[in-house]
């Protein structure tokens, strides 16, 4: 078929699913209008399927498929054409956008089937479906924003779907304004890169971007990548804008699988590998992005081990593998930090699925400390929400092994790397096998802690099929990224998403060999890591509840900081959003009230005052305003003789 | 001949109006002749030249000679959509008055054509004094709309209204009774027309304001920039908008803040390019201020609609920035800029509106939960709210983007400040819709006795055309920009050796 | 020119101390008369002073101009007569009496 | 006033000549008056003293001489003493202006058969005849009498009404002869009847060339408002007995009495002049020029002089033909239409004559233009 | 020429003394009859100045309807005689009188002393433009410049409606505003203040 109707037809059958249920909003048939969301997605899903086909069969540097629709818009030498493009960076992305997709619409239907409000849910999902295509597949940073501004406006209409409760609407509307802060600072980079390149469309700056010499340590490209990166950081929730993303769990969980946990907040990590030509001439840039992801995987994962909500603790992760991904791209491991985004995005979409499902079946409870024991109740939903686990915490041959060890071992041996990075990073990893260690043991296995009126079942087939899915693609889609080191010694198995992404990535710069003893080191000393930590978490949870308690006790300052989230809600509200709003109330009386329209009571009152002085004069005696006029003219009439 | 009738048929209507027998009918009327007058301006769309910079479709005769003052009108790509603008909303507010304006409602009409007229002529007359009559003659009708329909403290607003209007006018005025006798020292013969304007050398010298074109340049921009307005001769806006009736508010931000805006374009940076040069950076200062300070306040108030005035102080600051780089970008985003926030400021008026009718009350606190209750009202509402915050794929987004753009271009240390109103803007919008539609049902809301009643049809007719500007600006732009785009060139290029041609 | 011949050679000048005398009648009644009316009639009284002037000087100057001005004068005079007398009717309906005093009330 | 003392001296027996005239017309048109309304309503009439009674004139004026002079208590002497006094001046005034015939041509000097020649006539004879409103005025507010003063103001407030529609009835007739005078006007409507209209002249033999023809509409709205000016039936709302007794003059007795009269029957005799000048062809003989009467006379006498006297007096006769006719009419009406109710008397005079009058106007407007520009 | 000085002075002495009679009488109606009498009076002189037709106008205008207007009122008013003519006090009747008569001696002594400087101004500027064109008359009519003294009607309305066309027009305008507000306020009921 004809690619750009192809194209079209990806594009446009979530949009056309989107007003379909947006037309018939106030219908409350889930299995109906989740049927045409998902058929949307569906449809979707399968050309992109074919487009990826007909991208396989080209040769290997040619691989791209480019499609104009229209011009959008065109002022002087600013011309963005409605453009879009597949190469293997973003068709992997559309494939996981829509394969991920179509399966969290096939779980939403039975999720979200008592909602009243389902139909308005399927068409935002459809919705933000349609932004995250464009943004994945725009050929312009503009075309990228649209979406970009897209997928957050869906967020916040979804985190915000239940907007009776003020929680969930500030946390939407929270989720926005972050958003937003990143934005502005994408506008930025925006413009800083079109003053330094004369276009925005991607694969011209790509080709230009190597040929164009910094001029100093903040030169216009790495001024305008920070600025993109401080845009990917609002949007993949990064520090320091990364407060948004556990609020957003305030939306249905679905949402939260594919939004906040496999598409949208992968973006970021994505837009940045897309602009790969280009941020590697700028290693300042890289070297923020990597100390920032790196933070933010030990921060995120620190708190989630003292989180007792479900979701939290799941979100907290997510933040914290956003971190690795932004590590992996900052170290200039631009494949590997690809890779672990599809990785992530199957076993945490299945992660946050499967606690959807327990929440489902914990009629919406959502404190782990109230569940327990849930293996029997829910067989499926635990197999599958096990094989998350044990990929997340990278065991392998896992998925989630493949992808962060690659992580961990590039931001060792990358030149843009450093052992510090590594250190950070294997401590993320001891973390995060230990709070997801945590959350399977307080949810499914050790003594039932639920409450007598609840009792927990099995999710209906609609449910579990997309989690039976992601939990097979949680095994399997590590594989499809071997490295070299364990490929080789299983006999040749080739990288063959290296093999894939190879054209589109640019090299990092004086990479050297890599030693595999010390690669095979790493490798050992980071799931062996992983594994204690999972089996301390076992012991404290499983075999002696009392032990954390214990120890947070004798840490109790730091632990509640910590499960206080550091406070950094609070040191937001106390230094920017409070003194923001009071000083906006302070600057209206100050300036409108008191100053600009005070001085115009001012000269009103003189005015006034004049004219009370006159107005003395005004006896309403008619004749005597006669008389002054007969005065006045005889003084002119004799000035006029006397001259 | 087309742009006098476009002129003068809503003085027509006017009378009309106010003959017509009928008071059950005189909104059918109304509604019906206004949509007349858009039609045939349609037909100005229609017959415009967009490849050509000139000044189109005029028409001139001698109206007093011995001081050269003329009947002149005129259109080209500057001012072509914001006659549309006029025209297309005119019948909008018509029929959103319907249940509004209950008393006089003859007045009403008729004063509406008259302040259409009034924009019009302000846009298409290109003689000063005739300019400036049209430009006077503006306020005259707004002031009885807010005046006489208005809300409680309606005369303290008109009066303000009035007042920092007038102030500037007549300072505008003197200027340019100079400038007329500066042609009359130029060519020989006096002539108020603008492009008789164009031709004489005003003298310019850095460093001091008191040097001629300067002065005249400060004569014009403060009229200009009250009526836009620039911070911080903006207070009288806040309260003209709270106090004026639904259709005042939305004439005021949807076309009469466009007057001062246009006029900058074409006569302040034309007539004195040196000065408009030399102190851009106090307008680019003012319009960032703007941007800012309108934001902020706007987050803090307690009123929708003065949160929506105050988000127009915001909106107008853009416009000023994007006016002050002289480029390309800035301009053009400038222009659409004028249209999305007439598009979309007059209908987040309109939809105020429409649920004070309901509920009587514009106290944000008062409501809450909103959503539930109204949902197509919701629905608009939000749609209208992102268009006002800029969101990609709405009209706001274009314009905002482009003056970011050139001012990025031209100054890069504003867009630094300037782009901190692209969050507060979606901060006090959010939060008030959060406020207004989310939560638990307000108080006003809750009410059983008195349950809300979801838009009526005729409200959705009124704001369907809006919407679907909102997305076809959004996702088309170069359906507008076309059109604009070689006035804009010329500007730009030729900007300190401007002169105008006259398409025959 | 005056003083040998003053009583004999009419000319310009006597017109104009004529209409000048009569002028300031009318004012004196103007400005000392009680009653509304007669005040109206003082004006009248003037205006038609004014309007031997500019008949004389239309005489005297050859222009017909004056005389023109003449007819705007005296449709003016009509109209200030009618809504004057309006006025004082209205007056003397609430008072029963068109004293000027009345007209007080309208001070500043 | 005239170059030299003989001239002068014509000039001011002339003014008395006209004003007597008019008084010794009265005491005839009383009798006529009185003669010709028996007639109408089959009665004798005064027929007691002298040939057909026509004695009883004399005897009358004996009559009113003779009564007492009296003024009642709450009078305000001057006025009512002045007010008969000026009651005979607008008429007499005004119709001194009228020309009665042609000018007499005698050794050198020129007389005109009027009181005094002006340009404007027209205006001046409305303008004199407007102060007749002050006589009513004047009588009605001086006599100290409720009636007195009602019927006053009805009749000064009738007369001003009218004034207006008389006035713009005429412009027409002025506008077609395009000028003031009325000696001009006279000389306008010699003749047989001929017009140019759209290039061609049109004559007829058949008919006179009088103002008539023309304006008819004016003609009519103008007899019409002769009559309320004279305040005669069925316009003499001033006097309507059964309500205000006899109006302004109910407290006048005897000779001032009798002036009243005779300003009451000088504006019938004004009245009729006017209608003959601007109508019927002044003192014009129909179908006749003055030339032709000059040129026959100079064949019946012989002398410049004698012929000019002869053709003065024979249109001064044709003058005073139609003026009895006219003055006939008046009568006639008098005795035949009955009084108007008061808000009657204004509607007619705002709301229909006006209006006509205002279109005849305009119409005539149109039709001098159009004949005369657009040919 | 003799008939023409006895006739001002005699013009002049009815004027003055019936425009004196006006202001000095107590009683308004024999005021407005004195009124009446002084406008006749000026329709005289302007007899006396060749301005007939304005003359003419002056009666029907003035004495046949303004002044009837004003003796209507009076008359319906029945104001008898009025103890208090005059309004003033001491203080400001004495300033007004001083004023007044300074006005007088003012206007009458700038009179005197311009010694005819108008006429001596207009024959310089005429023997400036006698050469090519009469100043006082209107395009197309050939009239000479005596025209003031003999019949000047025809000239007048031309010049009126050619020259002076918008202010007949204005007047027009406000004759019709000055009927509506007249009935208006003929028809209220006592005044501003009545409530309806």
């Amino acid at each position: 078929m004809d690619h750009s109707l192809l194209m079209a037809i990806l594009l446009l059958s979530p949009l056309v699913g989107f007003l379909i249920n947006g037309i018939r909003y106030k219908n409350p048939t889930a299995n109906l209008s989740g049927g045409i969301a998902t058929a949307a997605v569906a449809i979707s899903f399968i050309s992109s399927l074919i487009l990826v086909a007909d991208l396989i069969g080209m040769p290997a540097e040619a691989r791209k498929i480019h499609v104009s629709f229209f011009q959008w818009m065109a002022v002087d030498s600013f011309k963005i054409n409605a453009a879009f493009y597949i190469d293997q960076i973003s068709a992997i992305m559309i494939l996981v956008i829509t394969g991920v997709g179509s399966l969290i619409h096939l779980f939403s239907i039975g999720y979200m089937h008592h909602d009243k409000g389902v139909t308005k849910y399927f068409a935002y999902l459809n919705l933000f479906v349609f932004n995250m295509l464009i943004l994945v597949l725009g050929d312009s940073l503009l075309t990228m924003f649209v979406g970009w501004e897209g997928v957050g406006l869906c967020s916040y209409l979804l985190i915000g779907f239940w907007f009776s409760d003020k929680e969930k609407a500030a946390a939407g509307m929270k989720a926005f304004i972050t958003n937003r802060v990143g934005d502005a600072a994408f506008l930025l980079g925006m413009f800083v890169l079109f003053a330094t390149f004369g276009t925005l469309n991607i694969q011209e700056m790509n080709a230009l971007a190597p040929t164009t010499a910094e001029a100093s340590w903040l030169g216009a490209i790495t001024l305008g990548t920070l600025f993109l990166f401080i845009g990917a950081t609002g949007k993949s929730a990064q520090i320091p804008l990364y407060v948004w993303l556990p609020d957003a769990m305030a939306g249905p969980t679905p949402v939260s699988a594919l939004i906040h946990a496999a598409t949208m907040v992968t973006a970021g990590v994505y837009m940045i590998v897309r602009l790969n030509p280009l941020f590697i001439v700028a290693p300042n840039t890289m070297m923020v992005i990597a100390i920032i992801g790196a933070l933010t995987a030990v921060f995120a994962a620190s708190i989630g081990i003292t989180q007792w909500d479900i979701k939290k603790v799941l979100a907290y992760s997510t933040v914290s593998q956003l971190g690795y991904m932004f590590l992996a791209v900052g170290v200039g491991a631009f494949g590997a930090g690809m890779f672990h985004l599809m990785t992530h995005a199957f076993f945490k979409a299945l992660m946050f699925l499967g606690s959807g499902s327990v929440i489902h079946a914990m009629h919406e409870e959502q404190d782990i400390r109230k569940m327990g024991g849930l293996k029997k109740y829910m067989p499926i939903t635990h197999m599958t929400f096990f094989f998350g686990w044990v990929a997340i915490i990278g065991i392998p041959p896992f998925a989630g092994f493949f992808s962060k060890d690659e992580i961990l071992w590039m931001s060792f041996h990358s030149p843009l790397g450093s052992p510090a990075l590594w250190v950070l990073g294997a401590i993320g990893a001891a973390m995060t096998a230990f709070y997801m260690t945590r959350l399977m043991c307080l949810t499914f296995w050790g003594k039932s802690r639920v409450p007598k009126s609840v009792h927990p079942h099995e999710s209906p087939t609609l449910m579990t099929i997309p989690l039976i899915v992601l939990g097979i693609l949680s095994v399997v889609g590590g594989w499809v990224g071997i490295p070299e080191v364990i490929g080789h010694s299983l006999g040749d198995i080739p990288n063959l998403l290296e093999h894939w992404l190879h054209p589109v990535i640019k090299p990092i710069p004086n990479l050297t060999e890599a030693e595999h003893s010390m690669e095979w080191m790493l490798m050992g000393v980071s799931v062996s890591l992983a594994t204690i930590s999972a089996f301390i978490a076992y012991h404290f949870y499983v075999k002696s509840p009392e032990t954390p308690e214990k120890i947070a006790n004798s840490i109790k300052p730091l632990y509640n900081l910590i499960s206080k989230k550091y406070l950094v809600d609070e040191l937001y509200f106390g230094t920017i959003i409070n003194p923001l709003i009071n000083g906006s109330k302070r600057l209206w009386m100050f300036i409108d009230v008191n100053f600009i329209d005070k001085i115009t009571y001012v000269i009103s009152d003189l005015v006034r005052g004049g004219g009370g002085v006159v107005r003395a004069l005004q006896t309403g005696n008619l004749q005597q305003y006669a008389m002054l006029i007969g005065i006045g003219i005889v003084i002119a009439l004799s000035i006029i003789i006397m001259r | 001949m087309l742009l006098s009738t476009i002129l003068f048929l809503p003085l027509i209507f006017a009378l009309i109006v106010l003959i017509w027998p009928q008071d059950k009918t005189i909104r059918h009327v109304a509604f019906g002749l206004s949509i007349v007058e858009f039609i045939i301006s349609l037909i100005v769309l229609k017959d415009f030249d967009a490849s050509s910079a000139q000044l189109q479709m005029i028409e001139k005769h001698m109206w007093i000679e011995r001081f050269g003052i003329q009947y002149f009108l005129g259109v080209d790509g500057i001012s072509l959509w914001l006659v549309l603008l006029t025209t297309f909303l005119t019948p909008i507010i018509i029929l959103a008055s319907w249940n509004s304006i209950d008393t006089k409602i003859k007045g009403f009409h008729a004063a509406m054509f008259v302040l259409q007229t009034a924009m019009l002529g302000t846009f298409l007359a290109i003689d000063a004094i005739f300019f400036y009559v049209f430009w006077e003659l503006s306020l005259i009708p707004m002031y009885f709309i807010v005046g006489i329909w208005g809300g409680a403290r309606r005369i303290y607003a008109t009066i303000k209204f009035f007042i920092f209007t007038m102030i500037g006018s007549v300072l505008m005025l003197v200027a340019i009774i100079y400038l007329m006798y500066l042609t009359q020292q130029a060519s020989g013969h006096m002539s108020a027309s603008l492009l008789e304007f164009y031709k004489v050398k005003i003298p310019f010298v850095g460093g001091s304001i008191l040097n001629l074109q300067s002065l005249l340049f400060f004569a014009f921009s403060l009229a200009f920039a009250i009526k836009v307005p620039v911070w911080p001769v903006h207070t009288w806006l806040p309260d003209a908008h709270v106090e004026a009736p639904t259709p005042g508010s939305v004439i005021l931000a949807g076309v009469m803040l466009k007057m001062g805006t246009y006029c900058f374009l074409r006569w302040v940076i034309p007539l004195f390019p040196d000065a408009a040069e030399y102190w851009a950076w106090l307008f680019l200062s003012l319009g960032v201020i703007g941007i800012i300070y309108g934001a902020l306040v706007a987050m803090i108030q307690p009123d929708i609609k003065k949160l929506v005035a105050y988000s127009s102080v915001s909106h107008m600051g853009y416009i000023i920035v994007g006016m002050f780089v002289f480029n390309h970008f800035g301009i053009t985003g400038s222009l659409y800029q004028m249209l999305n926030h007439g598009v979309s400021t007059g209908a987040l008026f309109l939809l105020i509106g429409m649920i004070y009718e309901r509920t009587h009350s514009r106290e944000i606190s008062k409501y809450g939960g909103l959503a539930g209750v109204l949902p197509i009202f919701t629905i608009f509402f939000f749609i209208i709210t992102l268009s006002s915050i800029a969101v990609p794929m709405t009209n706001g987004f274009i314009g905002e983007f482009l003056i970011l753009l050139g001012l990025h271009k031209a100054q890069p240390v504003y867009v630094y400040f300037a782009v901190t109103g692209v969050v507060l803007g979606a901060a006090y919008m959010l939060w008030m819709f959060k406020r207004v539609f989310f939560g638990e049902k307000g108080e006003l809301v809750k009410d059983e006795k008195h349950p809300l009643k979801d838009l009526s049809v005729r409200e959705i007719a009124v704001l369907v055309p809006l919407v679907v500007l909102v997305f076809w600006m959004g996702l088309f732009p170069n359906h507008f920009l076309d059109l604009t785009k070689s006035s804009v060139n010329h500007l730009v290029t030729n900007k300190n050796k401007y002169y105008l041609e006259i398409k025959e | 020119m005056q003083s040998t011949n003053f009583l004999t050679e009419v000319g310009l000048n006597h017109y104009l101390i004529l209409s000048a005398l009569l002028f300031v009648t009318g004012m004196t009644g103007v400005l000392l008369k009680r009653n509304i009316i007669v005040m109206l009639m003082s004006i009248e009284l003037m205006l038609n002073a004014v309007n031997i002037s500019f008949v004389a000087f239309s005489k005297y100057l050859n222009n017909v101009d004056g005389q023109i001005m003449v007819f705007f004068v005296m449709t003016i005079a009509a109209a200030e007569a009618a809504v004057g007398l309006a006025i004082a009717v209205t007056i003397f309906k609430r008072f029963k009496e068109i004293n000027i005093k009345f007209f007080e009330h309208l001070r500043g | 006033m005239g170059n030299d003392a003989f001239e002068i001296t014509i000039n001011l027996i002339k003014l008395v000549a006209v004003f007597l005239l008019i008084v010794q017309a009265v005491p005839i048109l009383v009798w006529v008056e009185r003669r010709g309304s028996a007639f109408i309503q089959n009665r004798f009439g005064p027929n007691r003293v002298g040939p057909l009674g026509l004695l009883q004139l004399l005897a009358d004026a004996v009559k009113f001489l003779t009564k007492e002079d009296f003024a009642p208590d709450k009078a305000i002497k001057p006025l009512f003493y002045a007010a008969p006094v000026f009651a005979l001046i607008p008429a007499a005034l005004a119709f001194a202006a009228i020309p009665l015939s042609v000018p007499l041509e005698i050794g050198g000097y020129v007389f005109r058969i009027q009181g005094y020649e002006m340009n404007v006539g027209i205006v001046f004879i409305l303008g004199v005849s407007g102060l007749a409103a002050y006589t009513i005025l004047m009588a009605g507010w001086g006599s100290g009498s409720k009636f007195s003063l009602l019927g006053a103001l009805r009749a000064s407030a009738q007369v001003i009404s009218y004034e207006l529609a008389l006035g713009l009835s005429i412009v027409g007739v002025i506008m077609m002869y395009g000028t003031f005078n009325l000696t001009e006007m006279i000389t306008a409507q010699q003749g047989a009847m001929k017009f140019h209209a759209f290039g061609y002249e049109i004559t007829s033999r058949f008919l006179p060339n009088w103002g008539i023809f023309y304006q008819p509409l004016a003609a009519i709205l103008f007899f019409a408002a002769s009559f309320a000016e004279s305040n005669r039936l069925p316009f003499d709302l001033a006097e309507g007995e059964a309500e205000i007794v006899a109006g302004f003059h109910t407290e006048y007795g005897g000779f001032k009495m009798l002036m009243f009269f005779i300003g009451e029957y000088g504006h019938m005799i004004l009245g009729s002049s006017l209608m003959i000048v601007f109508f019927f062809g002044g003192y014009g003989l129909p179908g006749i020029t003055v030339d032709e009467v000059r040129s026959w006379a100079a064949g019946v006498t012989d002398g410049a002089a004698g012929a000019s006297v002869l053709t003065t007096l024979i249109h001064f006769l044709s003058f005073t033909v139609k003026l009895v006719l006219f003055l006939w009419i008046f009568i006639w009406v008098r005795w035949t239409l009955p009084r108007f109710r008061y808000d009657q008397l204004m509607d007619l005079g705002w709301r229909t004559m006006l209006p006509w009058a205002l279109g005849n106007t305009i119409l005539t407007a149109l039709v001098i233009y159009f004949t005369s520009v657009l040919i | 020429m003799i008939t023409d000085v006895l006739m001002f002075w005699f013009l002049a002495l009815v004027v003055l003394g019936s425009g004196l009679a006006v202001i000095l009488f107590t009683n308004p109606v024999y005021s407005a009859l004195s009124l009446v009498m002084a406008m006749v009076g000026v329709a005289a002189v302007f007899v006396t100045l060749g301005a007939y037709f304005i003359a003419g106008v002056q009666l029907i205008v003035y004495a046949g309807a303004v002044m009837v207007l004003f003796v209507m009122v009076l008359m319906l008013f029945d104001l008898k005689r009025e103890t208090h003519s005059f309004a003033a006090g001491k203080i400001s009747g004495a300033l007004k009188l001083i004023s007044v008569g300074l006005f007088a001696g003012l206007v009458v002594g700038g009179i005197v002393m311009s010694q005819g400087y108008f006429v001596k101004e207009n024959e310089k500027s005429l023997g400036a433009a006698s050469a090519t064109q009469s100043v006082n008359t209107v395009a197309g009519s050939q009239t000479n410049l005596n025209v003031v003294n003999t019949d000047n009607t025809k000239v007048l309305g031309t010049v009126l409606f050619s020259k002076h066309v918008f202010g007949f027009e204005a007047l027009g305008v406000l004759l019709t505003v000055i009927a509506v507000g007249t009935v208006a306020l003929a028809r209220s009921k006592g005044g501003t203040h009545a409530k309806h």
